[in-house]
């Protein structure tokens, strides 16, 4: 374990940005989001979510995915192999850590989808532990420890006057080397130090949620009234799926120009209503009702039957953000049973 | 005023409607009063059908200026299409100002069928002005 | 895919010139959808529409870009070409490289480029070109003539002719205008009067045409074949059924006005006719001068009328009329010489205008035929005539040359001779202008036979000398300084539109030029119709004009209006608004901002599940859509569209020019 | 003018509302009611439907009942023929005269229960002051804001935690309704002058720093498009955002796509923006999309005549309409 006082993060920093693409959570006009490092930018380390999940720096919510030009013979060009400068990730939190995971196996399973892998291989996160969730957290619930965060590379803990860094993977071990002379060694003291801030979390929570069963009775309320209670008061907007650090679907445009042409691939919304729109003018889900129940489906039924997870990590960004409440703590609670905290 | 941005050839897309402007552009034509090259002509009914999305779209899709160019209030072939279109174009200049726009980007002007000379004197003030602004930037698509 | 042809006009060495048409063809075959492309000479020329409708059949095509001229110049010839060929008339796109290009643009490179630019734009355009269809729309087989000088009345009597029914509206209480003032008319010198009242009298008595007198054009709605027409016949306080036309009344009304007809010279009554020939022969009350309408009391023509046809209750009334098309022959105002103080108009009784000289001549004005000076009723011998007063004068007048000046001075000149034996005119001009058949053997004849002296310079001053006027000028072609003492002073006072052209121009929404003159809707090729289809324009409100002009352009007028009667139903303009049912929202914000009357709202059955469900949403009337467009941007959501110029197709074209 | 404001406490509000609720269910004069609930935390009060008369317990009136129910009438219609009872405060009465102005509402069809609004609180705000975490209730007394914060009662001037929409609102009370809940509270005094304070601010910078500014605000858009879903003014059945054929905005989250539709949106309520300001406090990434509407609405007012939109569903909107001696905002020589 290394440790460096938060005095000297800005020469830590600057380090960083030489050995690569650096991006930190930055505050402008009330909004917290990760954007490039650059000399003299303030870093908001209490902030606890940034606004636009991490996911955006493997799969963007707007990537070319080749452009081409009609002639004599069409000219492709491929931009996924292109795609992945080597990047830093500084203080991601473990939630949205845990959601790199869940996106790999969207995106890394064969056959894997190359931008994205690249990507993922040069991109070195590190994560900052939590020591005090808010309200809207949950990712307890999702046995996610806050403190730690086992998929990130590096994990920093914030002991007040200091961080504390600690390498968790070999890219991980390769960049603190890197770092080395800003970092002095932690002594046991501090080593004690961070397990006490990591301690403190468990009972820092005011909200969870009782997943016991929930994909076993989701699976038969596909037909339910629920969802016709439910989604009435949606209003179709994509607040929660940009915001969610797991949703994955994306839409292909094409942008044709003469004899040229680009195709871009972008973030798309379950929740649209031209998300399942078909050419022809069928919509295989036609009211906002078949587009919640989709949602809710997802996240908590045929994801993990898919891939054994729940596709939420409980960072509590629908919760905050939706502009109707309607978020999926209420439809665990609601379909899953289980209501204890609050 | 000297013109800055030598070599620099903008794009201008005119949206001319068909009875007074586009015919003022006829007549410039047929006086062989020339003009600008960096006018684009769309001929529209009345300035009424131009929809500020063309407006925008032309720029996004590289345009360095645009004019909407209509029949003088009270000469509409239309009866009343301009005095829409001047209340339509009017609050979407003031926005497009507002939002950090150079008033001259947007132009919108009448030009009657028997001014071929004003036609070929707006073209290339505005070709003028487009010039000294250099290229358009904040509207352009990244594509 | 489209199968798009590209056709390159040359226009001779007009296009060709400046634009590199191997170059512009080079870059039209590599555009999508193009499949063909070829060039020629005159597209227009028979050849050159030939080799369109072969390429069509040869090469399947299935949309036509022509690079030419102006749409508005060709596009019909065009859109014929392509229909004859089997295609759709509205498959075909023009590129206007012509006017727009190689017109404006001496430098080659520069023309090329946006040739190429043109040709692309119209290509994307053509790819999304659609067959569009004219709807069908009734004629009222009625025309209104506004106007009765010689222009509405020779409308009127060839359109009656044809056979159709006809209104004629004249502002004032008779016929006849500014023909019936004149004496006799250039260059045969025969008595005005004797060919224009017969023609008066065949008005009132043709059985298709309905005279009305004393009334005005109030509104104007609808469209060719279709206009709705609001006449204002103005209260005349005299019941034209009842009225013998014996003029009692006129001898004893005690109220004396100066005489519009007489151009002030004499005065008429309050209750009068403007002159003895008028049609209706009948009078009417000057309101505004009558002594009972002023003071209250009089009632005078009332007591004399044996017919009992006074009616001091009678108000205006406005009448609604259908018809299918308008002739517009409103005539002109002689200009107002207030800015000519220098030639004492006004201040000397003896400085005249031209046509007030013209009532002196003639037989039935205040002098019965003799010139007489106004100051002593004593002959002039010598008359100085100043031509082009407010003509040709940017200064202080109209920039334009009122056309009929050289000519009547030229009449007056010789008739002064004839009727002054040992007179003699002196002509002060800037030029001399007599293009027309036998003008120039007819201005000969007034410096060879009749003696007047034509001097070349403009009059700077003319003051009163005694009982004589003295005329200063400059002899031009001498340089010597000319100073005249003459009897009398007569001004060529230019032609004006008239003071109210533009309030008429707009209720018929057609144009009027700087001058207020209205504007045809081409200056060679269309000169009698105007911008709005169905009215025509006929004599000196278009412009100068002598008798012979302005009668051949009234009869083709007429012709205009019979060729849209001769059908029983027009077809109308494809390019109409359009209603997408599933877009539309049913807010008629459309509805707001039509100015026909168009747009109406309906009820469409709509799926919604498993039942049909009733939707209120807008519709387009196509015989009321003039496809102004202005609805397509009032919907938000782009649910209504204009045929021909489609949002897709205009966003094609943004897209395109772009490139 | 004496400031009146809602007169007893929060209980007796919510009382009453639940009262009005229960009856007109039970004698059917509506089959269901559309007002607002209280959820999991203290600033959460999101919008209800009710059918059973025995659900209206949930029904609360409170210093979060904030989200207009109004636009959700439009689904209703579509969705069953019979009358629904909504609750509105005066922001959301004039969405009501919105959808009927746009003929997308059959007056009839709605019982209107207007609601006299003191004006709603702003969580932020709170939060600044308080811990989120521990605050159990917030309800507004008066002028007052008394909140449970832990174990203790903290008593808060309410003016200072109110939205800023709130406090520039001209509006209140209820401009249409079948029934007033309660007597109507006079409008803030400087509701006029903080009105167009933002767009002058802005308004006085240079181009360049209102450009730099905007594309500042704009980067932060996710192209969510809650603030159009949200807006009663966007009532298009289908968004001319949302069509393909031709598209009209990419999907692309691209700059100047951004802006065209920023643009658009603005564009398409000018002259019918009435000022709930929700856009702007729903927006996620925080954009100020009420400075872009009301500059919309001060450049009207300044040129054609002042025009409060959602007051009287009978006139015709600014954009509708126009006079021959209009002036314009460009060279008209």
């Amino acid at each position: 374990m290394k440790r460096i006082a938060k005095a000297n993060l800005a020469e830590l920093l600057s380090a960083m940005a030489a050995e690569a693409k650096l991006y930190v959570p930055a505050e402008s006009d009330g909004i917290v989001n990760f954007v490039s490092w650059q000399e003299g930018l303030a870093v908001e380390l209490a902030a606890l979510n940034v606004l636009v999940p991490p996911k955006k720096f493997f799969y963007p919510q707007t990537e070319t995915v080749l452009q081409y030009e009609m002639g004599e013979d069409l000219q492709i060009e491929d931009f996924a192999c292109k795609a992945g400068e080597k990047a830093i990730l500084f203080a991601v939190r473990p939630c949205d850590v845990s959601s790199f995971a869940m996106m790999d196996k969207v995106y890394l399973e064969e056959p894997p989808d190359e931008a994205y892998r690249r990507r993922r291989e040069n991109t070195t996160v590190i994560a900052l532990g939590c020591t005090e969730p808010d309200e809207a957290c949950f990712c307890q619930s999702f046995d996610i420890d806050a403190a730690k965060a086992p998929g990130a590379d590096v994990l920093a803990v914030d002991t007040g006057e200091e961080l504390a860094l600690v390498a968790q993977t070999e890219k991980g071990e390769e960049l603190i080397s890197a770092l080395n002379g800003l970092l002095s060694e932690a002594t046991s003291g501090d080593e004690n130090k961070v397990k006490d801030e990591q301690e403190k979390i468990a009972d820092r929570y005011v909200t969870s949620v009782s997943l016991r069963g929930i994909k076993e009775r989701l699976a038969g309320m596909f037909a339910a009234d629920y969802w016709e209670r439910l989604y009435k008061r949606c209003i179709g907007c994509g607040t929660c799926t940009f915001l969610c650090p797991t949703c994955h679907c994306f839409d292909l445009q094409e942008y044709a120009a003469g004899n040229c042409g680009e195709r871009i691939r972008c973030w798309d919304a379950c929740m649209f209503a031209d998300f399942t729109q078909m050419a022809g003018g069928h919509n295989p889900r036609p009211s906002q009702k078949e587009r919640v129940r989709q949602r809710f489906m997802h996240k908590l039924n045929y994801f993990p039957q898919q891939h054994g997870d729940y596709a939420c990590v409980g960072c509590g960004r629908c919760v905050r953000k939706c502009p109707v409440n309607l978020d999926i703590l209420e439809v665990i609670r609601e379909a899953g049973g289980g209501t204890d905290g609050l | 005023m000297p013109v800055t941005n030598e070599g620099f050839e903008p794009l201008i897309v005119a949206f001319c409607c068909n009875w007074c402007s586009y015919a003022g552009a006829d007549l410039a034509g047929v006086s062989r009063m020339s003009y600008s090259s960096n006018v684009r002509i769309i001929r529209v009914p009345c300035s009424s059908r131009v929809n500020p999305s063309f407006i925008i779209r032309a720029f996004q899709r590289g345009a360095d200026g645009v004019l909407v160019a209509g029949c003088h209030p009270g000469d509409c072939h239309y009866h009343s299409g301009n005095f829409f279109t001047r209340r339509r174009l009017t609050v979407l200049k003031q926005m497009m100002e507002y939002l950090g726009i150079e008033p001259e980007r947007f132009q919108v002007r009448w030009i009657s069928g028997s001014e071929g000379a004003k036609f070929a004197m707006v073209m290339n003030s505005v070709a003028e002005e487009i010039k000294r602004l250099g290229p358009n930037r904040k509207l352009r698509d990244v594509r | 895919m489209k199968r798009i042809g590209v056709f390159i006009c040359w226009c001779g060495s007009n296009i060709a010139a400046t634009v590199d048409i191997d170059r512009v063809i080079a870059a039209a075959q590599k555009m999508s959808g193009v499949v063909y492309t070829d060039q020629n000479k005159y597209t227009c020329s028979e050849i050159g529409q030939a080799m369109i409708k072969d390429a069509i059949k040869e090469y399947r095509l299935d949309r036509v870009v022509i690079g030419s001229c102006s749409p508005r110049m060709h596009e019909n010839t065009f859109r014929k070409t392509v229909e004859s060929a089997g295609l759709n008339p509205y498959y075909l796109e023009i590129a206007n490289i012509r006017e727009q290009c190689s017109w404006v643009h001496k430098d080659k490179e520069a023309g090329t480029a946006k040739a190429i630019s043109l040709i692309r734009t119209a290509v994307a355009k053509a790819a999304m070109n659609e067959a569009l269809f004219a709807a069908e729309m009734p004629v009222t087989r009625r025309a209104l003539v506004i106007g009765g000088g010689i222009a509405g009345i020779q409308a009127a009597l060839d359109i009656a002719d044809t056979g159709f029914e006809v209104d004629l509206v004249e502002r004032e209480p008779s016929i006849g205008g500014r023909m019936a003032q004149l004496d006799k008319t250039f260059p045969t010198l025969d008595c005005s009067a004797c060919i224009l009242t017969p023609k008066m009298v065949d008005v009132a008595q043709h059985e298709k045409i309905k005279l009305i007198t004393y009334a005005e054009v109030d509104k104007v709605e609808g469209y060719l074949g279709n206009f709705t027409v609001t006449i204002r016949s103005k209260a005349r306080s005299v019941d034209l059924q009842k009225c013998i036309g014996c003029g009692e009344c006129i001898a004893k009304c005690p109220s004396k006005v100066a005489s519009e007809f007489e151009e002030g010279l004499v005065s008429r009554r309050a209750i009068y006719t403007p002159f003895p020939q008028a049609v209706p022969n009948k009078p009417a009350i000057d309101r505004a001068h009558c002594r009972f309408f002023t003071a209250g009391k009089c009632k005078v023509c009332q007591k004399v009328c044996p017919a009992d046809a006074i009616d001091y209750e009678m108000a205006d009334r406005l009448l609604t009329n259908q018809y299918g098309a308008i002739v517009v022959a409103t005539g002109f105002d002689t200009h107002k010489l207030n800015n000519y103080g220098e030639y004492a108009y006004g201040k000397h009784p003896d400085v005249l205008t031209s046509l007030e000289f013209e009532r002196l001549l003639n037989a039935s004005g205040p002098t019965g035929g003799k010139i007489l000076r106004p100051s002593d009723g004593k002959e002039p011998k010598t008359v100085a005539f100043i031509q082009c007063v407010g003509s040709r004068d940017k200064a202080k007048g109209n920039p334009y040359c009122a056309k009929i000046c050289c000519m009547y001075t030229a009449k007056h000149a010789i008739l002064l001779s004839e009727k002054v034996p040992g007179s003699k005119a002196f002509v002060f001009y800037i030029d001399v202008r007599t293009a027309g058949k036998d003008y120039e053997e007819f201005y000969t004849r007034a410096y060879e036979e009749c003696g007047a002296s034509y001097i070349k310079g403009n009059v700077s001053k003319v003051f009163p000398d005694g009982d004589k006027l003295l005329v200063r000028s400059v002899d031009v072609l001498s340089g010597a300084l000319v100073e005249l003492s003459v009897d009398m002073v007569v001004l060529a006072a230019s032609v004006d539109a008239r003071a109210d052209a533009k309030e008429l121009a707009q209720k018929l929404a057609v144009t009027v030029n700087a001058h207020k003159f209205f504007t045809e809707a081409h200056p060679k090729l269309r000169p009698v119709d105007t911008q709005t289809a169905g009215i025509f324009l006929a004599g000196m409100c278009q412009g100068p004009k002598d008798i012979p002009e302005t009668v051949a352009q009234a009869s083709a007028a007429a012709v205009k209006v019979a060729a849209i009667f001769s059908k029983q139903s027009l077809l109308g303009n494809p390019t109409v608004a359009e209603v997408e049912p599933k877009l539309c929202s049913g807010d008629l914000s459309c509805m707001a901002v039509c100015p026909y009357g168009a747009i109406s709202e309906q009820v469409v059955e709509e799926r919604r599940g498993r039942e049909m469900v009733p939707r209120k949403i807008a519709q387009v009337n196509a015989a009321l859509c003039q496809g102004c467009g202005a609805c397509t941007v009032a919907c938000r959501p782009g649910a209504i569209n204009l045929k021909g110029f489609t949002n897709q197709q205009i966003l094609a074209e943004v897209d395109a020019i772009c490139l | 003018m004496q400031q009146k404001v809602e007169g007893y406490p929060l209980k007796e509000y919510t009382t009453k509302i639940r009262q009005i609720a229960k009856e007109a269910l039970e004698n059917r004069e509506v089959t269901a009611i559309i007002g607002w609930r209280k959820k999991d935390f203290w600033w959460q009060s999101p919008v209800v439907f009710l059918e059973d008369p025995a659900d209206v317990q949930q029904l609360v009136w409170d210093p979060f009942t904030i989200y207009s129910p109004v636009k959700f009438l439009l689904d209703w219609q579509e969705s069953c023929a019979a009358k629904v009872g909504i609750f509105v405060k005066g922001c959301d009465s004039r969405g009501i005269n919105r959808l009927l102005q746009d003929k997308r509402l059959e007056r009839e069809r709605v019982a209107v229960y207007g609601v006299p609004c003191g004006g709603k609180a702003d969580a932020e705000k709170i939060r600044a002051s308080f811990p989120s975490k521990e605050i159990k209730s917030v309800t507004l007394i008066g002028e007052e804001l008394v909140l449970a914060v832990g174990e203790r009662e903290e008593r808060v001037k309410a003016e200072a935690y109110l939205l800023d929409k709130c406090l520039s609102c001209r509006h209140p009370n209820p401009v249409v309704y079948d029934k007033l809940v309660w007597e109507e509270v006079s409008p803030r005094q400087y509701a006029d002058e903080s009105r167009f304070a933002r767009v002058q601010a802005v308004e006085s910078l240079v181009t360049e720093e209102r450009f730099a500014y905007w594309q500042r605000q704009f980067d932060r858009c996710i192209r969510c498009f809650a603030c159009r879903n949200t807006c009663p003014a966007c009532n298009c059945r289908v968004c001319i955002f949302d069509q393909a054929e031709p598209r009209w905005l990419g999907k692309a989250n691209d700059p100047a796509d951004t802006l065209n539709y920023h643009i658009i949106r603005a564009f398409h309520v000018a002259g019918r923006c009435f000022e709930c300001g929700e856009c702007e406090r729903i927006c996620p990434a925080g954009v100020p999309l009420q400075e872009l509407n009301r500059k919309l609405i001060k450049g009207i007012n300044d040129a054609y005549g002042d025009y409060e939109a959602g007051l009287d569903p009978t006139d015709v909107p600014p954009l509708g309409t126009y006079r021959g001696e209009d002036p314009a905002g460009f060279d008209e020589s």
